[in-house]
């Protein structure tokens, strides 16, 4: 069913009563070509990618309880592709312009907002640190402005900028970063990969993988019984580790709960997305009003999906020290996610030493910004058997190679990327 | 959260610091780079009961194996580490 | 002029009559009475049309008492103070009190954004997943800004918040939350046994439902029992009452959040007072006595002003003597919902009707009908006439199917109650579903808590005291106290008779979510398309998401999707509850952390001499460094830093250094240690030595440097870089005690113990003999290169007298306890006046290490291994240490790593920028030919041009090949040569002679 | 010949004012801030804590504390910093890194931290009130008897706190060594916390 104000206005007419299901509730078959595990937005954007890019259909998408129900509906929606290393730079730039015509391509309005990202600097070494980033992205064909302290007056006055123990001096901006409805971003790939015959199945979670004698992978256990695959993809970041123990596998991932938080909602206040350079602190508007913001991941391993106070506070008092006008608004809800904090903090998508299993993973904090891109470098893999060239270098063995992809240079302490 | 320090008794989570999984043991000079890349980057990661290394930086500077269940994040035992403070080790 | 209290009664209600207050709603002007809430101040004037919804901007007016408050919200205060979304229902009224309707233009009674409400067709929920996609640009063009401006509610502040925050620690063994009956009976038991006790009440009184609902407990009138209840609690030392405080969060370890509400109730803080304390409450035990909610059931134009929650009608009537209507009708489907026909009767209203849901109402019911003339209708309320000015008539479904209509000018609604959950589901508990009561209870609650009275069901007061008293007197128990706990409280339990009811069919939008307009056909519309799940369900209609959680909806909305979908509502389940309880206000969780106290600041030791000499500072992770020193006349910051510079390579200056990481290493294995964590051999160093060390990690990858000197046999005094100090005195402790426990080795910083000065520059010796004992030789012989000794100074000060140089001078470090740092500061400048000495800043120091090509912070990105930077030499192969076996794996020894190099403009009158890009000339740039960047540059006053550091492929291999620097962030594009990374005195003749 | 002057400066020295501060009227909290004191932090060698425990005995008069204690000898207070380590703190010149060398020989290793600390005493009728915006240890008189002590972190920063004995008013007392170059800052965010309940300031060149 096509959406669109026509189609809408023609169903207010009859009361809204002839609306389909916005994905079919399939039930497993027997046997696909490809079952991908996990039906968050990477997932689930394979899934369509295979459909619509690489004409592989028979697909099933295996949600362990409902779809978006991992970190996909529970992050801070936030979209950009200002990285600095080879590897991340192409890569999230390719899933950037997935973002600009998502809406388009999924017929399903994901709101996709381009405000702009604006990372603070509050010293020349950070400064530097950006202007070397944002060359990087000019480089290779990326959107980046560098901003003096008199251009962020004008265009964000409410900084602090008279009584910061940190004062702002500038930020790297990227316009055609922003925000996206991160539930809408699964829905739309949930309908439209089940218009093209992608099965999308929830509460059906795998229990092992059926192996053809040691060695390859030619199906799953599920809570709802075997299904045969051609190939299997992984795509649970936050149970990597656990999904690919019953294949054996130990990664190079820790589990760790990055908190999240939301205000009540208020009339607009702050225009993009900005990040706090001398705090743990970033924060952008939803379109319902609500700042949505975030900071540091609480620091220990965690599979709670809660996090602990002293973070939170530490979050607010970036806000304050950043933002002094937002003291009187109020925090609604907290909520933590489990991020696959790989050893380097750069994500990984290759094939597993084991035959037919695939394996994408390891997103830090940068899965949901991925999304598009993810599940087209994916789903070109399980096609294609090779890596897409913008996922070469997010390979499962760079660590043994010593070609870590390391933005933050903190090495391979998870908690710390 | 709260740890118990063996040798400050209960404290507040902020004045610790977390390294990770107990479990890996540096390996020996000549173990070779297999062994070296399997500790400093394969985990467990597990979901359940872990020993952890934690740091009693804002106390009394112990390194301290902690034994944690990150599901629920239920502590359930707390020992120092092997060379904290000056007990005796053999060589 | 105050208009009349026209909806207050005359007597009655905890208000004190004799505090009149005034305050402004909307611009006008009201009177109200110490003791009232916004909201029963607004109901005492009469007052029906408070807000206007998110959505469709329906007329809204107040539906609860309490935090659970979807309508009723209002801008508090105004300017700086402005608090958007803020409860009528839980706001103090105090004298001057300034509100405002929130989410409407013009004015609330005329509202242009009402025109929604004809769009509603078409607004249904998700709408917007459907449209707005053509063309992609109107998105953030037209259709997003048109969208953000109409969503929203209050406008938060523009202003700094003028206010001050705090936070504080408290410890117990019982923490209580509520201090209703059950809470009350709680802190009791548990006050009795000789636990330490915190009891939170959110409200301003204690008491709970006893201050509306009365009753009888231990034979004494409810007020009288708690008036006893207060007095015998705040005779006990350990046992402390928080009024205004909610409980909004359970945390790790027995870690509560609560936040108090400490001058809310006032136009401002009193002088040095904050507005609002976060208490972190450590407690062994929690009791959950929060009370319950009484829910709503869903019909048409339930939303209309003065549609009332039962319960909360009677508080008005009973807590706060003003009447909501004059003569109300009741909608119930249980037993409850009738007391509040007994309250009003008892305050000399009229009842217009009972309508009851059940199909049978008690006989002591029916006579209170007959004999104060209301009629009681077997039924359901299926719809309401009325508007912004409140109810006129309401349309009942008699259960024959005959229909009736009720006039009255108020609707009172209960469909029984829901148990406050949400602290016992926070660590993903998820509550049981309870069939008698037709509710959700707690279940799974997190370690050491338990909930009791409503919260767990119990609903009768008899019940709550029981359950209240019994969980204090386990709690108390399971903590360790076993003191006497005398006899429990008793009262008897009223009946609830509940007939679930949660949805009447009707014409006209049926509101569940009345903050977000999710109506019941919303619910419906999504289980349709497939957002069964109740998560799903939240998410796509934006169900339970508004300022009030859910509170009075989530279990309704539960209720019909179970219904449409056909399953049970426990089979269709909760969604996960999150705290905060209730919003906390962002700067309370910052506390004191705010503007220039966000951080702690580091003074150096010569820092108030520094600031003397008016030096600029700047701010190096937590310290306050001296960056330059201006002089009068110089025009910029460059002027003064080559003056710095020329200064201290023609004659003499010297620097605060203390910031560097400095630890003593002490004990037999003290050199052996060292040997395992640089990378370099230090058990071989000579006692009276200094040498450079670098540190790796264990990926192999550089981690720090510094320079450690051997003060004795069993004594070394090591440094670090100011940015590492903390993390490698942690790395350090962790080798020590994990790694090589079986080494003898203490470790201590000295940090802050020392205060040390670099002094560099031909002219250095000169200036020493000046300030250090005569008896010491400075000569190159007896303090060589790398020497590092104790030293007297003039005066009998004892000091550590190192000679490294950074600067690539003939230069000394020197340390004297820090409390000497200042005076060591003066003194240095006394000992040097001969010689022009000159402080110099950061800057200064910067210039001279690009100068003498030493690596610093932008080079020790944590990405450069010892051979990018040219250390690879240094790198032992005849020891283990950390780091050792990674470094040497394929990628980090590969030939065509980018590496350090010197960088100098072809052009030389050209300024250098770090970030830049290095591009082989002739090339167009792009990610393949992208072969490194620029780490550090500076104006090089020895060299009279501009130079750099840079990372690039393969650099030292190509000293004197023209690159292009790439720099289009900034538009500029020039060539440079790559050069040898030391520029000045490269044999190091200098620092040696 | 330039003459030098060896002008011993705390860390508070300019950040302290002494007199009232606050709210006005009767002062809640006192702050004082001591001086002149030698600090030694006394750390046992591997297998040493018994011989470094009796060393201390022999010199000081009482036995190193083995757990989170301030004991007091007639010349000295031994506060515990951790395990198998504490400080010596005396009034300045009385114990130092020197003389107690010699004590403790190749039993421990000396570190000398008298300027590397600021010691300020709390006492007053709410100096348990304000010191629970700061310490997340619990106060209360049964939990933190005189005594007590604790190497923990108030506001982010590491301090080693203990209970001195009661003033003759019976007021408890709280000692607060903090390090040196964080003293302002801590001491700006204890006037910030104080300040409702009036704050007397003042300083003392000598351990009491």
């Amino acid at each position: 069913m096509k959406y669109s104000i026509f189609s809408l206005a023609r169903a207010a007419l009859s009361g809204h009563k002839n609306w389909q299901r916005t994905w079919r509730d399939a039930s497993p078959k027997d046997h696909y070509d490809v079952v991908i595990i996990g039906g968050g937005g990477h997932g689930l954007a394979t899934a369509w990618f295979l459909a619509s890019e690489f004409g592989i259909k028979n697909v099933a998408v295996l949600e362990k309880g409902w779809i978006g129900s991992g970190n996909a509906g529970r992050n801070t929606t936030i979209i950009r592709s200002n990285y600095g290393l080879p590897g991340n730079t192409g890569f999230y730039e390719l899933s950037m312009k997935l973002w600009e015509r998502m809406e388009q391509d999924l017929n399903y309005n994901s709101m996709v907002s381009q405000r702009g990202v604006l990372n603070l600097y509050h010293s020349d070494a950070q400064r530097d640190a950006y202007a070397r980033r944002g060359n990087t992205m000019r480089i290779n064909g990326i959107d980046a402005e560098l901003l003096d302290q008199a251009a962020l007056k004008k265009m964000l006055p409410f900084l602090n900028f008279d009584h910061a123990r940190f004062p702002v001096q500038g930020g790297l901006l990227q316009r055609r970063g922003g925000t996206a409805r991160h539930d809408a971003v699964v829905w739309g790939y949930a309908h439209a990969a089940s218009e093209l015959g992608v099965d999308i199945i929830q509460n059906c979670e795998v229990t092992g993988f059926v192996r053809d004698g040691n060695s390859k992978v030619t199906g799953v256990e599920t809570s709802r019984g075997k299904i045969g695959a051609g190939k299997v993809g992984m795509a649970v970041a936050g149970s990597s580790s656990r999904v690919a123990a019953m294949a054996g596998l130990r990664l190079p991932i820790e589990s760790h709960v990055l908190q999240a938080f939301v205000s009540e909602a208020i009339k607009p206040l702050i225009p993009g997305v900005m990040t706090f350079g001398a705090g743990h602190f970033y924060v952008s508007q939803s379109d319902k009003g609500g700042l949505v913001f975030g900071g540091d991941i609480d620091g220990y391993n965690s599979y709670a999906q809660r996090g602990n106070l002293p973070v939170m506070e530490d979050v607010c008092e970036g806000g304050m020290a950043l933002i002094p006008m937002i003291g009187r608004v109020r925090l609604l809800r907290q909520w933590g996610g489990i991020m696959d904090m790989s050893m380097d903090g750069s994500p990984i998508i290759d094939k597993t030493p084991v035959d037919g299993l695939y394996l994408n993973a390891g997103w830090c904090y940068g899965g949901f910004k991925a999304t598009p891109g993810s599940g087209f470098v994916f789903a070109h893999l399980l096609a294609r058997d090779e890596s897409h060239k913008e996922a070469a270098l997010f390979r499962l063995d760079r660590f043994q190679r010593g070609a870590m992809i390391d933005e933050k240079g903190q090495g391979a302490q998870p908690n710390l990327h | 959260m709260r740890i118990t320090c063996p040798f400050c008794g209960e404290r507040e989570l902020s004045e610790f610091s977390y390294l990770g999984d107990a479990k890996p043991v540096r390996p020996a000079a000549d173990a070779g780079e297999e062994a070296v890349y399997d500790y400093v980057y394969l985990r467990d990661n597990v979901a359940g009961v872990m020993a952890e290394n934690w740091y009693h930086g804002g106390g009394c500077r112990a390194w301290l194996e902690v034994t944690r269940n990150t599901l629920t994040h239920e502590i359930s035992a707390v020992e120092p580490a092997a060379g904290a403070g000056a007990r005796q080790v053999a060589k | 002029m105050s208009s009349s209290q026209s909806h207050r009664l005359t007597s009655g209600g905890l208000i004190d009559r004799s505090a009149p207050l005034n305050f402004r709603f909307d611009g006008k002007t009201f009177s109200g009475f110490q003791g009232d809430t916004l909201a029963s101040a607004l109901v005492a004037n009469g007052v029906k049309l408070v807000g206007r919804s998110f959505k469709y901007h329906r007329p809204r007016g107040i539906l609860t008492a309490g935090s659970e408050e979807p309508n009723a919200l209002v801008e508090l205060r105004t300017g700086a103070r402005r608090e958007a979304n803020t409860k009528a229902t839980t706001a103090e009224l105090y004298e001057g009190l300034e509100a405002a309707s929130q989410n409407r233009w013009p004015s609330l009674r005329h509202d242009v954004m009402s025109v929604n409400q004809l769009f509603a067709p078409i607004f249904v929920a998700g709408f917007y997943y459907k449209t707005f996609m053509w063309p992609a640009k109107f998105w953030e063009m037209i259709y997003e800004p048109a969208i953000r401006r109409a969503a929203g509610l209050g406008r938060a502040a523009q202003l700094p918040d003028p206010d001050h925050y705090d936070k504080a620690w408290a410890h117990c063994d019982v923490v209580i939350a509520g201090s209703g009956p059950a809470g009350l009976a709680a802190a009791l038991a548990a006050g009795r046994s000789g636990a330490r006790v915190i009891l939170c009440e959110e409200d301003f009184v204690p008491g709970g439902r006893l201050l509306s609902d009365g009753g009888t407990i231990d034979g004494l009138p409810a007020a009288d029992w708690l008036a006893r209840t207060l007095a015998e609690l705040a005779s006990m030392p350990d046992v402390r009452m928080m009024t205004r405080t909610t409980l909004f969060g359970v945390y790790d370890g027995g870690t509560y959040g609560a936040i108090e509400r400490v001058n809310d109730h006032l136009p401002v803080p009193p002088e040095h007072q904050v507005r609002q304390r976060l208490w972190r409450i450590v407690a062994k035990r929690c009791v959950v006595a929060a009370g319950a909610i009484e829910r709503p059931i869903v019909f048409a134009g339930n939303d209309t002003p003065d549609v009332m929650m039962a319960s909360a009608m009677r508080t008005y009537v009973a807590r706060y003597a003003a009447t909501p209507a004059k003569r109300p009708a009741l909608f119930t489907n249980n037993e409850d919902g009738w007391r509040t026909v007994e309250t009003a009767l008892a305050a000399g209203l009229q009842i217009a009707a009972v309508i009851d849901a059940r199909g049978d109402v008690s006989p002591a019911h029916r006579s209170l009908a007959s004999k104060n003339g209301f009629t009681v209708l077997h039924g359901s309320v299926s719809g309401v006439d009325g508007g912004k000015d409140g109810v006129r008539k309401i349309s009942v479904s008699l259960a024959g199917g005959a229909r009736a209509e009720v006039e009255a000018d108020g609707l009172a609604v209960s469909g029984g109650w829901n148990p406050a959950v949400g602290l016992t589901s926070y660590h993903r508990g998820r509550p049981k579903w309870r069939d008698d009561i037709a509710a959700f209870v707690p279940d799974g609650a997190p370690p050491g808590m338990v909930a009791a009275g409503a919260a767990n069901g119990a609903f009768g007061l008899g019940a709550c005291l029981r359950e209240g008293f019994e969980a204090g007197a386990v709690a108390a128990r399971d903590a360790g106290r076993n003191g006497n706990t005398g006899a429990a409280p008793t009262a008897s339990d009223e009946a609830l008779s509940l007939t679930p009811l949660w949805h009447v069919a009707g014409k006209g939008k049926a509101f569940v979510d009345q903050q977000h307009d999710v109506t019941a056909s919303d619910i419906e519309l999504a289980q349709r398309e497939g957002f069964e799940s109740v998560e799903h369900l939240k998410r796509y209609t934006t169900l339970g998401m508004a300022t009030d959680q859910g509170k009075t909806s989530n279990v309704a909305g539960l209720a019909i999707m179970a219904a449409v979908s056909g399953k049970s509502i426990p089979e269709t389940g909760t969604t996960i509850y999150r705290p905060p309880y209730v919003p906390v206000a962002i700067g309370a969780f910052a506390g004191h952390h705010r503007d220039e106290a966000f951080h702690a600041t580091r003074l150096t030791p010569s820092h108030h001499w520094a600031a003397e000499q008016g030096a600029i500072f700047v701010d190096t992770g937590l310290w306050k460094r001296a960056q330059w020193y201006p002089r009068a006349g110089e025009k910029d910051w460059l002027e003064s830093v080559t003056r710095e510079v020329k200064a201290v390579r023609s004659g003499v200056g010297f620097c605060d250094v203390s910031t560097l990481g400095k630890i003593d290493v002490h004990g037999p294995d003290a050199g052996a240690f060292l040997d395992r964590v640089y990378i370099n051999t230090f058990s071989n160093l000579t006692v009276g030595k200094a040498r450079y060390g670098l540190m790796l990690r264990e990926d192999g990858l550089v981690y720090d440097d510094g320079t450690t000197s051997r003060l004795a046999e069993d004594h070394y005094f090591l440094t670090t870089t100011t940015a590492k100090a903390g993390l490698v005195m942690q790395h350090l402790e962790f080798c020590r005690q994990v790694l090589f426990p079986e080494l003898d080795v203490q470790l201590t910083s000295v940090s802050d113990q020392w205060a040390q000065f670099s002094i560099a520059g031909p002219k250095t010796r000169d200036l020493l003999k000046e300030i250090v004992d005569p008896a010491e030789d400075l000569s190159n012989e007896g303090f060589p290169f790398m020497g590092a000794r104790e030293v007297a100074l003039r005066g009998g000060i004892k000091a550590r007298l190192f000679r490294i140089s950074f600067s690539g001078e003939m230069a000394f470090e020197i340390s004297v306890p820090a409390r000497y740092g200042e005076a060591m500061a003066r003194n240095l400048m006394i000992a040097g006046k001969p010689f022009g000495v000159t402080p110099y800043g950061t800057e200064a120091l910067g210039v001279m290490r690009v100068e003498k090509g030493h690596v610093a912070g932008p080079e020790l990105s944590g990405t450069t291994t010892a051979a990018d930077l040219g250390l690879g030499k240094m790198m032992s192969s005849k020891k283990d240490f950390i780091g050792r076996v990674m470094a040497g794996r394929e990628a980090l020894v590969a030939p065509d790593r980018q590496v350090a190099v010197g960088i100098k403009p072809v052009d030389k009158a050209r300024r250098l920028r770090s970030g830049a890009h290095i591009i082989p000339k002739g090339q167009t740039p792009g990610p393949d030919n992208d072969q490194g960047y620029v780490t550090s540059v500076c104006f090089s006053p020895t060299l009279d041009q501009w130079i750099g550091l840079a990372l690039v492929e393969r650099g030292r291999e190509r000293i004197g090949e023209i690159v292009h620097a790439h720099d289009p962030l900034r538009g500029e594009d020039y060539d440079v040569e790559l050069c040898n990374p030391v520029f000045y005195d490269p044999d190091g003749g200098r620092q040696r002679g | 010949m330039a003459e030098f002057s060896w002008e011993v400066r705390s860390p508070l020295d300019r950040a302290l004012v002494a007199g009232p501060y606050g709210v006005r009227g009767d002062a809640g909290v006192s702050l004082t801030e001591i001086r002149n004191f030698d600090l030694v932090q006394v750390m046992a060698r591997r297998g040493m804590a018994g011989d470094m425990a009796k060393a201390a005995k022999a010199r000081l008069g009482v036995a190193a504390p083995d757990a989170p204690k301030a004991v007091q000898s007639s010349d000295a207070t031994l506060i515990w910093s951790g395990p198998d380590q504490f400080f010596v703190l005396s009034r300045g010149g009385k114990h130092t890194t020197e003389t107690l060398a010699q004590t403790f020989a190749s039993f421990a290793s000396l570190s000398d931290q008298s300027h590397a600390r600021v010691l300020i005493s709390i006492s007053g009728a709410k100096a348990r009130t304000m010191l629970a915006k700061l310490s997340s240890i619990d106060l209360h008189p049964d939990a933190f008897a005189i005594g007590a002590a604790a190497a923990t972190s108030m506001d982010h920063t590491s301090v080693t706190l203990w209970r001195g004995g009661d003033k003759s008013d019976g007021q408890a007392v709280f000692n607060v060594l903090v390090f040196a170059t964080f003293a302002v800052s801590l001491w700006h965010t204890v006037l910030d916390s104080a300040a409702e309940y009036g704050v007397a300031i003042g300083h003392s060149e000598e351990l009491a």
